[in-house]
Formats: structure tokens, sequence, C-alpha cells
């Protein structure tokens, strides 16, 4: 290949955060490089500063709060600090587009799908309405969108998550511009969207030669479609090269342990089939929302979350719930816990149907199935000290107060967590810290079963990794039973001893974790697990544990 | 204050002066021109053979005239000519004007009298319906002759007397065999005056129009008189000063533009031309209330108030102390020979500790619930001086505010109150209006009567005499021995006797030459533009 | 890894502190705060700088601003001192505000927690009343209201109160709708928690702080509308209060500007320090829209 | 949808559906409430005769149906309401619908001119203000927003009116228009348009600080969002992003203040239309309270529910018609 010349060059590029900030910068002396036709990922964990130097790069920083301090961008040999608002306005969405993250957000609600990718082209090209429809219309079919002359006319909200981040990229690629910047491009999407979202990129930047600093917290993503990979950490560089290099031969212990914190793709061997009893079983399970119409249609649509589920649970085993978003696997939680009354079917919980409680009863029924939830923000009433957050279900079942708190203090010790942690307020944890908090919660009661949703997917890979331990120990020492809701295959294969995929409101399949991966037998668990990121990679044997 | 007092005397003499129709002649007359006239409440019927009301005579007086009216020198024939009484004094024969047309063209005849008479005076038309309720029939013996016929004596002046305001025949061939309250005539009346209505929008304005075929030969001056409601004070002070209205009556702007426009030369700030609208500011008492029905609790609270200040400041000096029931306009009726309750609040002290309450732990010597009459600026200051004045000689007073309905049901039905206090208008002769505060028997809920729980047989008996009295000066006589006995038995306190007042851009000639002059025909009412 | 998620970051100061750093960062709201809390000095200290009744008769009538310094903001109609009418009458124009907002606050926190947390047909009766209350015009149904209590300033004040309490209902309900479903009230469920108890220990005191901003205006609109019955001639005459002064003072606006002029300016300041508190407290209590 | 009708007609059906009960629960709540009140019409017109008879009192009672026992009288009231028939104004000796659509214009007159200069120059200027935030505009438009906020409507009518009528001379002090002027065509347009004024600011101006602080932090909020990033990596500048892209999201919570408001509106003209004298619906409301006129009362009340229930119906469309996520079919 012909040396060609950088379309981006970064040199020691450093931005500053407004005063009172935890560091004084949000960037540190950031180099990099992007060539023509090159896909160079930017990985950190959040707070590592990548985003900034996106908006540093389009110019769109929140000034004068955060400012570039030092350092130059050279965007094909010019600098483009020194440039005036009025060229950065011509440069911005021409030779330098970007993708979001959100493509829900990142979209105007009120104007359509065709306006808005009218307004890149009125805003830099020539031409004539017609001829800009016409062009639109054909990146949206580049964007390989299936009716793009309907689409040109629908707002954002008429089309799906993935036609939206394709219709994104038809915005962003329509004048061939010579850098792309992806901002985490494909973290709201579901695993096989994101995939083909993943392909299109790649495709559509080979055919246009334009460069693409592509930025990213994934590694299985990174696995997948990086030329060469920067890491950050806390907005400073600490490893860069080629991305065979940093994936497979990682020299830094940071990047190491980052992606020693990348769940296994393997799943565990199988434990032998357990002749322990029941703990929780649904029978028949069924729900059905009723959507709210629109403005002038009177009647609401039912939506059917779930469609008579039947599943079981032994004690001192976990049990996966997977899906992609719409699969009905949040609800399932939420019906074998009660929080949503099912439609019909039953839970049985140590031999006792729930949802054919008494509200009284119910309240006795809760403390044997308790919950780890998905939002360690959300979680955890901001108002409340973390021990009474802890003490708060023991007292209800009528322990004492004093006595709750001291075992509320004993559990935060089981997660890890220092005593001194008992007065403070959720607010001022972190999410990982939160999460341990949540479990702890969980734990107070004593119950017989654990329902956890999601609760690492808000979560950094490395805290991710540490919270995942803690629950795989709690569970092997305290012989737990869990019943675990994740759309992450690759965190499933680790936890889970059985799995149930599903799809749409039903199971598509179940089985022993191990079989199911080794040997998927419906389709959609084949696309499933072919659509991970980075399926291929498989990470470096771990030379460290995970801390 | 002494100054200030006598600021009522003046208005008097400087009003009388230019009032009078000769002082004017030195200028010469104008014809033409639109006069818009300030009206603060909006009496929305214009009928004025269905209500009694100033409200109404000051729009439809114009438009719709009464057999007699008023002036400074006596009674005035309008529609009609003279009027005499049978010797038993059952039947009183009116004489017609020939020669008048209703405003739709139609021959005005005792037909009509007859007709709003006997439909409306008695049957309909309030406070003329006690006055007429002996009225048996009216005869027409002629087309130009009325025989009022009744079955008690009534006395000629009390007719005579009543009739400027309760005495307006109205159209019988456009009321006969209609719902008579449901006539849109009321609202937009047809009448005989130098006016003719014209439009009435609700809220907005009254307009009436020269009417041109009027029989008196030559009027009306004016072209068209407009009557613009504005209920803010503030506002019609506003409009004054603008020169969007040329009068304000019935004391329509507050009592401190009053006295500010009166040192205005563009205007004209009197209390000519309310001879016959004078009103008193009140002190009622609750006698049921076994302090109150002390005479002794009575007349210390009378001796605690400061009447001179109070005129002073609330009325501008626009007033003068009462004297009874009759006031000082009140002509031959009226004597000042009463006994009287000067300001003296240790007096007051004393005669309350006397009869038996002295001042308690809390700092008084009891409480009342005072409720005060809604009618605007003073009489709500008149309560709040009253307060003020009470809390001087240790009594407490809570004020209960309401709107009019609440007021009148709490005093004159429900009789919920210790002390309340308004004004209320004397109209002419006291057998007609200030009586009913003295009389017992007044059924319940009948607003401005003698609804305190005050009963005297004496008294009861002096006011039935009085009534059906023919003889002129035995009647005045009468009237003087009843108010030296209210004065001294002080059922109500007739705190403050105060015309009203109006401000008058000086334009406007020939006005206030009568003493019901904003209930008047104002025919020869012109103005200088 | 070099940091392990399990330690603890420093403790944070306490809620008040930060509370209060965040609401002095907003200049106007100091400003507010500090006309405030002259408007609550002046209620307290009435009683020192003119112990006497403030209807009493302490001058001659219509004396002029810092003529007599027996009455150095000058006097009415009827004599009465207008600096201490001033300083009674803040009492009375912050019992109002107070009182009347914690009257529709507590109606619109009890209607809108119970629409907002049951939904359903609950939901459906309580919003059409609130709805009804909501078409008829706020200040008619006050003076109705006036009208059938009488004028005694206990009676305004709870009329203003039942006025007022849509908003806040609208917005506890709202606030409970998006909440309802969070997790934390999820987590709470799942213990047990009985729906009181969701309802006042969980979800209330989150739903509190946007009710606490808008409670300041709730204060502000209260004295106000007080002061417009006032105007209209239906305020409480047994109290000094500032409508009631302007209400009697525009009578001789044009001769004696002052006894309308000064009361009206502390309304007018003290409705501005409301309005800046709340604009204060929304930056402290609701720290997502920053500066 | 599978009935034939249009959509937007099955709409408004089904709001009528739910309007209904709330007027009927605001209908027999006025009544009753009303009842509560001490004393009745016939005291409030006797007061404002200056007094009548007993019998004249008893007669006038019977004749308006007033000694019958509430219910009674609400069940006649509620009968002829549902033929729309509002009954007679005892007061104003006129049906109630005559006595109302005299006054209407003038109150939509007044309300319509208020709302739109409010929302109008309060949009305008909180936009301003936001995109300036924090600077020496921003800080000048939000004082003047507190001010007017802060300024009681009556306080701000009789300054103005000695300012501009008494010490200027330049508008009329009340009134709707010149009573004896009789002037047609523009001329006439000219003079309504001079007497509203003054009534119009000093309504308009509480009103306009509401849209003026709600429409600042709406846009503030809006500017922050992830589309209008979107649009500036575009290259689009400051205009367009706050006509195309703020402009529309921004005013979504502004209209549905609207919406609220209308009805809060008419209560606050009650002040001014007593102040400037003009005659609209406020005024007559209050009116009918101190005078007891139930027809009338609850004749403003049936047509102020209908009002705002239209300008409800009007608001959601305005709001589907500015939100696309709204679907309209």
């Amino acid at each position: 290949m012909i040396e060609q010349s950088p379309i981006l060059e970064i040199r020691d590029l450093k931005i500053a955060l407004p005063e009172g900030s935890d560091r004084p910068f949000a960037l540190d002396g950031l180099n990099l490089t992007v060539k023509p036709g090159e896909i160079v990922c930017m990985v950190g964990e959040s707070g590592s500063g990548k985003s900034l130097s996106a908006g540093a790069i389009m110019r769109l920083l929140p000034e004068p709060h955060v400012h570039v301090a030092g350092g130059s961008i050279n965007f094909l040999g010019e600098d483009i600090l020194a440039k005036t608002d009025r060229e950065m306005k011509q440069i911005r969405g021409n030779r330098i587009s970007m993708i979001f993250q959100e493509p829900m957000t990142a979209l105007n609600p009120q104007k359509t799908v065709g306006w808005q990718i009218d307004e890149v082209l009125k805003l830099h090209m020539e031409g004539n309405r017609a001829a800009r429809r016409k062009h639109a219309i054909e990146m949206l079919n580049r964007v390989h969108i299936p009716d793009p002359e309907s689409a040109y006319n629908a707002y954002p909200h008429q089309i799906s998550g993935g036609q939206r981040q394709r219709v994104m990229i038809a915005m962003a690629l329509s004048l061939s511009p010579k850098l792309v910047i992806a901002d985490e491009p494909t973290t709201a999407l579901d695993v096989t969207t994101q995939l083909q979202i993943l392909k299109l990129i790649r495709e559509l930047q080979q055919e246009d030669g334009a460069g693409v600093l592509f930025i990213t917290h994934d590694f299985g993503v990174v696995a997948e479609i990086a030329d060469h990979v920067i890491v950050l950490r806390q907005g400073e560089v600490v490893e860069q090269g080629a991305a065979d290099q940093v994936l497979n031969h990682p020299q830094h212990p940071y990047t190491q342990a980052l992606i020693a914190s990348v769940p296994d793709l393997a799943p565990p061997p199988p434990k032998p089939v357990s002749t322990l009893p029941v703990v929780l079983k649904g029978t028949g399970l069924k729900k059905t929302f009723a959507a709210k119409g629109g403005l002038l249609s009177g009647k609401r649509k039912a939506v059917i979350a779930v469609k008579d589920l039947s599943f079981e649970l032994h004690q001192g085993e976990t049990l996966g719930v997977v899906g992609e978003s719409g699969s009905g696997k949040t609800t399932v939680s939420r019906l074998v816990t009660r929080l949503l009354e099912a439609d019909a079917g039953a839970v049985d919980v140590d031999g006792k149907d729930l949802l054919a409680c008494s509200p009284s009863e119910l309240r006795g029924m809760r403390k044997h199935i308790q919950m780890v939830f998905q939002d360690p923000m959300a979680s955890l009433n901001p108002r409340k000290r973390v021990v009474d957050l802890i003490a708060q279900g023991p007292i209800v079942h009528g322990e004492d107060p004093e006595k709750a708190r001291a075992r509320a203090r004993e559990l935060l010790e089981l997660v890890e967590l220092s005593p001194a942690a008992a007065n403070r307020f959720p607010h001022e944890f972190s999410g990982g810290q939160r999460q341990r908090i949540g479990i702890a919660r969980a734990l107070a009661m004593e119950p017989k079963v654990i329902v956890a949703d999601e609760p690492v997917s808000a979560l950094d890979v490395s805290v991710q990794a540490q919270v995942l331990k803690l629950l795989a120990d709690l569970r092997d020492r305290m012989n737990l039973s869990l019943l675990f809701v994740t759309h992450d295959l690759r965190v499933a294969a680790q936890l889970c001893d059985c799995i149930i995929v599903m799809q749409k409101g039903e199971i598509v399949e179940a089985g022993v974790t191990a079989e199911v991966f080794a040997d998927p037998k419906h389709p959609y668990t084949r696309n499933l697990l072919s659509s991970i990121p980075g399926r291929h990679w498989t990470p470096p044997v771990r030379n460290t544990d995970a801390a | 204050m002494k100054k200030r007092l006598s600021r009522l005397g003046l208005a008097f003499v400087g009003a009388a002066a230019l009032g009078a129709p000769i002082a004017t002649n030195a200028q010469e007359v104008k014809t033409g021109g639109t006069a818009i006239i300030h009206m603060i409440s909006e009496q929305r019927t214009l009928n004025p053979a269905l209500r009694a009301s100033t409200g109404v005579y000051n729009i439809s007086g114009k438009i719709v005239e009464p057999l007699i009216d008023k002036s400074y020198d006596g009674y005035e024939p309008v529609l009609a000519t003279d009027w005499s009484s049978s010797e038993d004094g059952l039947a009183i024969t009116v004489n017609l004007r020939e020669g008048v047309k209703w405003h739709d063209g139609e021959d005005f005849t005792c037909e009509d009298v007859s007709f709003t008479a006997m439909n409306m005076w008695k049957e309909l038309l309030n406070y003329s319906s006690a006055l007429q309720s002996n009225l048996e029939s009216v005869d027409c013996p002629d087309p130009h002759t009325a025989v009022f016929n009744y079955s008690k004596p009534m006395p000629l002046e009390l007719f005579v007397a009543a009739m400027p305001d309760l005495g307006h025949p109205m159209p019988k061939h456009l009321y006969e065999g209609t719902d008579i309250l449901k006539n849109e005539l009321n609202t937009a009346p047809i009448g005989t005056g130098p006016f003719k209505f014209v439009e009435y929008e609700r809220g907005q304005y009254v307009m009436a129009v020269k009417n041109e075929d009027y029989w008196r030969e030559g009027y009306p001056y004016l072209d068209r008189i407009v009557w613009r409601f504005i209920k803010d004070k503030s506002a019609a002070a506003a409009a004054l000063e603008a020169g969007e209205v040329h009068e304000s009556g019935f004391i329509g702007v507050s009592m401190a533009d009053v006295e500010r426009l009166s040192e205005d030369d563009r205007f004209d700030v009197g209390t000519k031309g309310y001879e016959n609208n004078v009103a008193h500011s009140t002190v009622e008492f609750n006698h049921r209330n076994p302090i109150l029905a002390d005479l002794k609790v009575r007349q210390a609270i009378y001796h605690g108030l400061d009447i001179d200040y109070a005129i002073d400041t609330i009325m501008r000096g626009f007033a003068k102390p009462g004297r009874g029931p009759v006031p000082s306009a009140g002509g031959a009726n009226y004597t000042d020979d009463v006994k009287t309750y000067d300001y003296d609040p240790e007096l007051a002290k004393e005669m309350l500790d006397e009869a038996g309450y002295p001042v308690k732990d809390d700092g008084f010597r009891f409480k009342l619930r005072h409720r005060p009459a809604p009618w605007g600026e003073y009489t709500q200051l008149w309560a709040e001086y009253f307060a003020q004045a009470m809390k001087e000689i240790d009594i407490d007073v809570e004020i209960l505010t309401n709107d009019a309905p609440g007021f009148l049901n709490g005093v004159y039905r429900d009789h919920d109150f210790d002390t309340a206090n308004g004004w209320h208008q004397f109209r002419s002769d006291p057998a007609v209006s200030t009586m009913v505060w003295l009389r017992s028997g007044q059924p319940n809920g009948t607003p401005w009567t003698n609804q305190f729980g005050w009963q005297s047989d004496e008294m009861d008996q002096m006011i039935d005499d009085a009534a059906s009295e023919l003889d002129p000066d035995k009647r005045a006589e009468m009237y003087h021995e009843i108010q030296k006995k209210a004065m001294e038995e002080l059922p109500v306190i007739f705190a403050i006797e105060h015309p009203f007042i109006s401000v008058t851009s000086k334009k406007l000639k020939n006005h206030h030459n009568t003493p019901r002059w904003n209930s008047s025909s104002w025919y020869d009412l012109w103005l200088d533009e | 890894m070099t940091v392990l998620d399990t330690e603890l970051r420093p403790p944070e100061p306490s809620r008040g502190i930060v509370f209060w750093r965040r609401y002095r960062r907003n200049r106007a709201a100091l400003l507010g705060l500090f006309i405030f809390a002259v408007v609550v000095l002046m209620a307290l200290t009435a009683g020192f700088v003119d112990p006497g009744d403030p209807l009493r008769r302490a001058g001659d009538p219509l004396t002029a601003p810092f003529v007599d310094m027996a009455t150095p903001l000058g006097t009415d109609q009827l004599g009465r001192d207008i600096l201490s009418g001033l300083f009674y009458g803040a009492r009375i124009s912050l019992l109002v505000g107070v009182v009347a907002t914690l009257v529709a606050i507590a109606i619109g926190v009890i209607i809108g927690a119970l629409a907002g947390y049951f939904g359903g047909w609950v939901d459906d009766v309580l919003m059409r009343v609130t709805e009804a209350f909501q078409t008829i015009p706020n200040f008619v149904l006050l003076l109705t209201l006036v009208a059938i209590l009488g004028s005694k300033i206990e009676w305004i004040t709870l009329a203003i109160g039942i006025v007022s309490w849509t908003a806040p209902a609208r917005m506890v309900r709202a606030e409970f709708m998006s909440l309802r479903n969070r997790e934390f009230v999820d987590a709470a469920r799942n213990l047990g928690v009985s729906n009181t108890s969701l309802i006042f220990r969980e979800i209330l005191p989150n739903a509190l702080p946007p009710i606490i901003v808008y409670a300041s205006v709730i204060m502000a609109l209260s004295i106000l509308l007080e002061s417009a019955l006032a105007f209209l001639g239906l305020g409480d005459p047994n109290y000094a209060s500032w409508g009631n002064m302007i209400g009697q003072g525009r009578a001789v606006l044009r001769t004696a500007w002052y006894c309308a002029a000064i009361p009206g300016i502390a309304i007018v300041l003290t409705v501005l320090s409301f309005s800046l508190l709340g604009e204060g407290l929304n930056d402290a209590l609701n720290p997502r829209q920053k500066q | 949808m599978k009935l034939a009708l249009p959509p937007i007609l099955i709409y408004s059906l089904r709001r009528l559906a739910q309007a209904i009960p709330v007027i009927i629960l605001i209908m027999v709540g006025t009544f009753l409430l009303l009842k509560l009140a001490p004393g009745d019409t016939v005291d409030a017109l006797v007061g404002d005769m200056g007094g009548a008879d007993a019998q004249f009192i008893e007669r006038l009672r019977v004749e308006y149906g007033l000694d019958q026992p509430v219910w009674v009288q609400l069940w006649r009231y509620m009968e002829k309401l549902a033929t729309f028939d509002l009954g007679w104004s005892f007061v104003y000796e006129q049906p109630v619908a005559t006595v109302l659509m005299d006054r209407l214009g003038t109150t939509l007159l007044l309300m319509a001119t208020s709302l739109s200069i409010a929302f109008t120059v309060g949009v305008a200027l909180g936009a301003i203000a936001a995109r300036r935030a924090y600077s020496l505009t921003d800080n000048v438009i939000s004082t003047l927003g507190l001010i007017f906020y802060a300024t009681p409507s009556f306080f701000l009518s009789l300054m103005m009116m000695l300012l501009f009528s008494v010490k200027l001379g330049w508008l009329p002090v009340g009134g709707i228009k010149t009573i004896a002027g009789f002037y047609t065509g523009w001329d006439h347009v000219w003079d309504v348009a001079l007497h509203l004024i003054m009534p119009t600011a000093a309504l308009s101006l509480i009103y306009l600080s509401f849209y003026l602080r709600l429409m600042r932090s709406s846009v503030l909020q809006v500017a922050d969002l992830d589309f209008v990033r979107t649009a500036r990596a575009k290259g689009a500048g400051e205009t367009r992003l706050m006509f195309h892209h703020i402009m529309r999201n921004a005013l979504l919570p502004v209209v549905t203040l609207f919406g609220l408001q209308f009805s809060t509106v008419l209560g606050g003209s009650v002040v001014v239309e007593t102040i400037f004298t003009l005659p609209g619906l406020g005024q007559l409301a209050y009116q009918s309270v101190i005078q007891r006129d139930m027809n009338t009362l609850m004749g403003i009340i049936f047509l102020c529910s209908i009002i705002v229930v239209v300008v409800n119906f009007l608001t959601d469309l305005l709001y589907a018609r500015l939100d696309s996520r709204i679907e309209l079919a």
C-alpha cells in the first residue's frame, strides 16, 4: 500500500476542564493519526475523555467551560484550531461528519428523515431540490434501507432503531466526507443490528476511502472493526498500535486488565443436572400490554410481551434469560416477582403460587424472592442512607431495627464495601458500588431466589467483571438460586448454568448453556451467537486475575 | 376641621348661584352636542314604573316623565297640570297635560295613567306598592283627567311628594296584554320625555337622542345624551379629567378625587341638586343583644364617635352631623331641637362602666361583630372608623365583610350581627322612607327596615298617626316629636347626614337646577362646546 | 486494573452544604433570599416597631411621608401609620402566602399522588375533578368562595389554597407517574413495603423538589390574589394587609400616592423575592439544568 | 379504525365524551356552591333598587322560583341546560344567552389579543434570552419578565391610566369604543384598538412573563439535546438551529401551558375589565357572583367550560401538528 498522507493528525492535544472538576485536563497529550481508508478505534471506559476528542475535532466543545488548552489538530494539512467559525461550518457535515450513539435522540423528532438528510445537502451542495432528493434517496439506498422513498418521508419515530442509525450514516456519508467520526454508534443497538451496522460502516468507508475515527468502550466491537487501536484512560493514552497487536498482545497493564475483563465466550463446564428441589417455577405466564394509541385513534393496540412462558429453577442454579430488546425478558423478571400482574399463569416460589396470594400474603412472600435491578442510579432511593436501604426489608418484615442495621453493616462487608459506606447516600457511590449495595439489599432478606435484571449492563467493563465475580462468589458460597436476565451473551456464557433464549415473548430455545452455545438449534439463537462482536477473537489468556 | 366643615355651606351657595337659570342668561344658549354622563352602577332595567331607584331615574328620567316633578319652588307640573283631593282624602283628581305624544306617536291619555297605576305602581313597583296598597281604582272621566280612588284617606301632600319618583306613567298600548316584567320596553323605554331611547349596550352605555316633538316648545337643547357605566371610581375620575365624561353624580368618584377636583377650575363640584336625595350614614344596633339593648351602651357608643372627624376625613367635609330620622333637607318636617351626643370618649367610658361593662383582662369591655354595607369607599371607611373609635373606648370590633346579598341577608334576615352600618336614602317624605327604620312589625328579610329587634308601641303609634294626618302643620309637628324620641332612645344612630355630590364639567350649563336634578328630565341642559 | 471498584470516594459534604453551594451560585437568588429575609424580619419585628394596634389612629389623616417622624412613611385616610401597616402587613402577606401554599400543596399532593400512583379509574376520576377545577376561572371561583365564606382572613387564605391546588396536583401526578415505575420503587415494593409507605416514604420525598420550587410560584400568586381581592373591596378589614392598603389607597392615589404605592412596592418586591427564591431553589434542587 | 368516520371526527367525539362528565360536574358543583352563599339574587336586586317592601320581595322570590328546594331548582336548571337553554337573567331581564353573547365578543377580543401578544412576545423574548443566556441582554429581558410577573395587574392598570390617559392624553380611559364617535370601517377598528391597548397590556404582561420564562428554559433545555448537536455537526448556523431545530421542540411545553391558562386569563380579566370598564365576561362573572345571578353565572361557567374544552382540543391539535411523534391518523 502506498503511504498516503494522513487525513487527521492530532498532536499533543490537551482539553481543559472547568475549575473544580476532578482533574484539570479531560485529555492530556493525545497523539493520533487517521489515514485514508483506515478505521481508528479509540477505546476507553466512561470518563476517559474519548468523546471530548471528537468534540475538539469538530470544534464543538461546550466552550468556554471546556476548551482546547494546547496541541494541534491538522485536517488534510490544515490547522482546524485556526479556522474561523464560518470556515468550520463549511467543514462540518461536508468534509468531516459524525455519527452519534443514540439514533433516536440524535435525529430531530419533528422533521422527516428526508428533510434531515436534505439539510446537509442544502447546506453544502449546489443543486436544486430534485437533485438533492435524488441524492438523498440514493444514499438511503446505499445504507440498505428497504423502501427509501417512503423512508424519506417518514419521521424518525416511525422507523426502527437500526434504520435510524442507517439514516444517521446516510446523512454522515452523503457528501463523501474525508473523515467520519463515529461516537459509540452501535452501543444503543441490539447485538444483531449492531453487527449489521458495523458491517455497513466498514463497507461504505471502503467504497469512499474515508478515514474513520471510531469511539467505543467495547473490545468486541474493536475486534470486529478496528485497523488501529488507541486505549485511553483518564485522558491519557496508555497504549496504541495496530489492532492485532493491541488486542492480542496488550503491553500496558491497564489494557491487559481491560481485555481480561471481557467475559469469555466459553461457557462454564456444564454442571450435572440438578437433583436439588425446584425453588422457582413459572407455568404458562402471559402478559399483554395495552399500548397507547395515537392521538386520534382511541383504541389501544395490544402488545404481547410474554406468551405462555414456563421454566424451572433449581436450588443453587443460575438460569439465564437472554434476548434482544422487545423479547420480553425484562417483563419476565417483573412477572415472577409480581411487580407486574400477569394475565395468566402461576409462579411457584417454595411451593406456593405467588400470583394467587392476597396482598397481605404477598407482602409476606416477597422476602423469598428478591431482585437486583438494572440501573444502579435508579434502583436506590436517593433520599435514604445506605444502611436504611439495606435494613428496610427486614424491618418491614418485623425485624428489630437495630439488629437489622447491624446486619446491614455486615452485609456491606460481604459485598466488599467498607462499613463507612453505611451512613452515606447513594449518590456518593460509583455505579458498581451501588450495584453492590443493591445486592446487599437483596441478600438482607435471605431470599430463596434472586432475580437479577441486567445487573451489569450499565457498568463499565472492568467494573462489570468485578460485580459478576462477586455475584458468582456469593452464589457459590451461599448456594443462591439466580434468575439472571441479560442481553449480553458473553455475560450469560460466563455465569449461567442454563439459559432460555427469548424472542418476541416466546422461548425459542432452552437448555444447558454450554450445549446451547456449542450447538444452537434455533435459527434465531444461531443468528444471535453469530452476531456477537469479536466472536472470532479470543481474548489472550488471562495472565492476571481480575484485580 | 372647622375649615373643611364650612365647605358644605359654600358648596350649596356656590351651586345655587350657578344653578339658577336666570343667572346663566348672561351667556347665550347653544344647542346641539352630546352630554356624556358617568354612571357608577347599572340598573339594567330602565322602566321607572317597575323599579324605583335613582339609578333608573338617572337615565329614564330623560325619556319617561313623571306626572309631577320637584323644583326649588315646590312641585312642578309635568304630565299633570294640577291636582286636588276630596275632603275625605279618599279621591285624588289629577288633570293631565294635553297634546303630549309618546315617542311612537300615540297620544298620552288617562288610560295610560290608569293602566300604569293599577298594574305597575300598585303591583310591581318597589316602595310604591306599599304606598298605593289602598288604591282601589283610577277612573278616567275624560282622556285628560285621572281620579285615584283610595279605600283609606291618602294625604295629598304624601301623594304629591311621592309622584316625582313613583309616578311615571308608561304607554298602555305597548304593555297591555304582555308579560309586563319581561316586556322588552323595560330596557328600551318609550316615554314622553325630551329624549328618545336609542340603544343600550350592556356594561357600556345607554344613548338617547333629542325628541323633536317634545311638548315643551324649543326644548331640549342637547342633541344627545350618553350614560357611560364606569364601575371603577378612579377610572371615572380619570375619564372626567380626560374630558370623556361631563358629569358624575351620586359620588361617582372617590371622596379624595371629589376634593381634588373641587380645586380644579374645570369642574363644578357640589351637593346641589340632591336636596331630594339626602342620605344618612348609620350605625345600626341589634337590640337582641342584651348589651346593646341597654340604652346607656348605645348612648356611650354615640359619645365615642367623633362625628366631626369622620365627616372631615371620610366625607371630606361634604356632610353634616345627623339629627335623627329626618334630614335637614326634609323641609318643615325637620327639626334640630333634639338631644345630641358630643364626642367625649371619657364620658363614653364612664357610661359603659356604669352600665356594668368594665374593661376585662383582655383589655376590652365586650366584642361587637360589625357588618358594614358593601356600598363602596365611604361605608367601608366609616366601618373602619367605627372599629377604630370603639377600640378607643375599649370595645373590640370585628368587621365582617360580605357582598351585598350577604350583608342584607346577615343583617335584615338572619339578624346575625351586633352592629351594622350603611346608608339609607331619604325620599322627600319621612312616611315613605326613614320611618321604616323605627316602625316595628316589618316583615323579616325586608332590607333597610327595622330589623333591629327594637319595638316601641309609642313610636309605632306616632308613626301611624303622622302617616295619615292630612294637615301639613300638624304632620310636621308629629315628625318633630318622632325625631326627638328617636334621638333619645337611639334605636339607630343617624350619624351623618350627607347629600350626594356631583362633579360636573363647566361646559355643562343649567345643571343641578332642581332638587332631584339627576333624576329630572334635563330639557333645559345645554353644552358650551 | 489499578483502581478497585470497591474503594469509596471521599465523603461528600452534607446535603445542606451542597444545597447552599448550588443556591448561592445564582446571584439573583441571593438577592431574593435577602428580600425574603427582610420581609420575614419585618413580620417578626412588627410588634417591636409598633407595639400598638396598626389600625389605630396614629396621626393626622393623609400625612405625607417624612413629614412627621411619629409616622415616618405617612398616614392613610383614617390616620393609620403606613410604616406600621407595612410591618404588620408583612405578617398577613406571609401568612396568606405560606398557609395558602400549604393548603394548595397538601390538596395537590394527595390528589396528584393518588391519581399518579394508582392510575386507572382513580386517576380518571381525580383528573376529571382536577379538570373541572381548572376549567372554572380560578379568580371567579375565588370570588364565589369569598362570597360564600365571607372576607375573614382565614377563609380568604383557605379559598386561595382551594383555587390553587390544580397545578401542583398535576405536577405531583406527573412526578408520581414517572417515579412509580422507577426501580427503587419496585425495589421497595419487592421488599414488601405497603402502598401508603411507598407513596409517602419512597415516592413523595423524590417528587418534592419540583413541587417545592413551584411552591414559590403559588406563594407569589397567593399574595397577588389576596391583593386583587382586597382591591375589589373583599379583603379582611380587621387586619392591616398590603392588599387592603392598596385597595383603600387607590381612592386617594391621585392626591396621596404613597398610600397605595408603598404597599404596592412591598408586594412587587415580595413577589419578586419569591420568584427569585424559586429560581435559586430550582438551581439547587434540580441541578440538571446547570448554568 | 373500523368506522368510516374521519379520524379527526372520531377524536373530536371522544374528546366530547370525556368533556361531558367534566362539564356536568362543573355545572352541578357551581350551582350547589353558589347556593351555599348567603342571600340570593332577590336580595341583590332589592339592594340595587335601594330597597323594596316585603310583598314585593316575596313576589319576586316566587316569580324566580327561589322558593323551591335547592334540588328542585337544580333539576329544573339542568333539565333546561340539557336543551341548551341557559335560562333567564333576573338581573339583566334578558335571556342569559343574549347577555352572554353581548359580552363574548369583547372578552374573546381581549383574551385573544392579550394571549397572542403574551405568547408571541413572550416566546420571542424567551428565545432571545436563551440564545444569549447569561449575557446583559438576557439579564435585562429576565429582569423585565420578573417585574411583569411581580406587579399586580390592577396596580399596573392604574399607573398606566394615570400616565397615558390623564397625564399624556394619548389613550382613552376605558370602554371598548368612543361612545358618541360613530366610527365605521377602519376608523372603528383603530378606535377599538386604541381602547384595547392598556387593558391588553395589563392583562398580558403576567402571562408574557410566564411564556418568557418557560420558553427561555425550554430553549436552553432543547439546545442541549442530541439532535441539535447533530445539526451543528452538519454545519448548520445558529439562526438555522434556532428556527428549524430548537424552536419547534421548545414550543411544545409552551403550547401546553397556553391551553391550561385560558380559563385563568378569564379570571384575570375580572380586575382589568372592571378598571377599564370593558363589558366582558370577567366583569359579568364578578357581578353575577355578587348579585347571586345564578343563571348568568352558570351560563358563564358553561360557556367558559366549552371554550376551555375547545381551546384544549385546538391546542392538542396544534400540539400534534408541532410534534410529529403524535400520530394524527
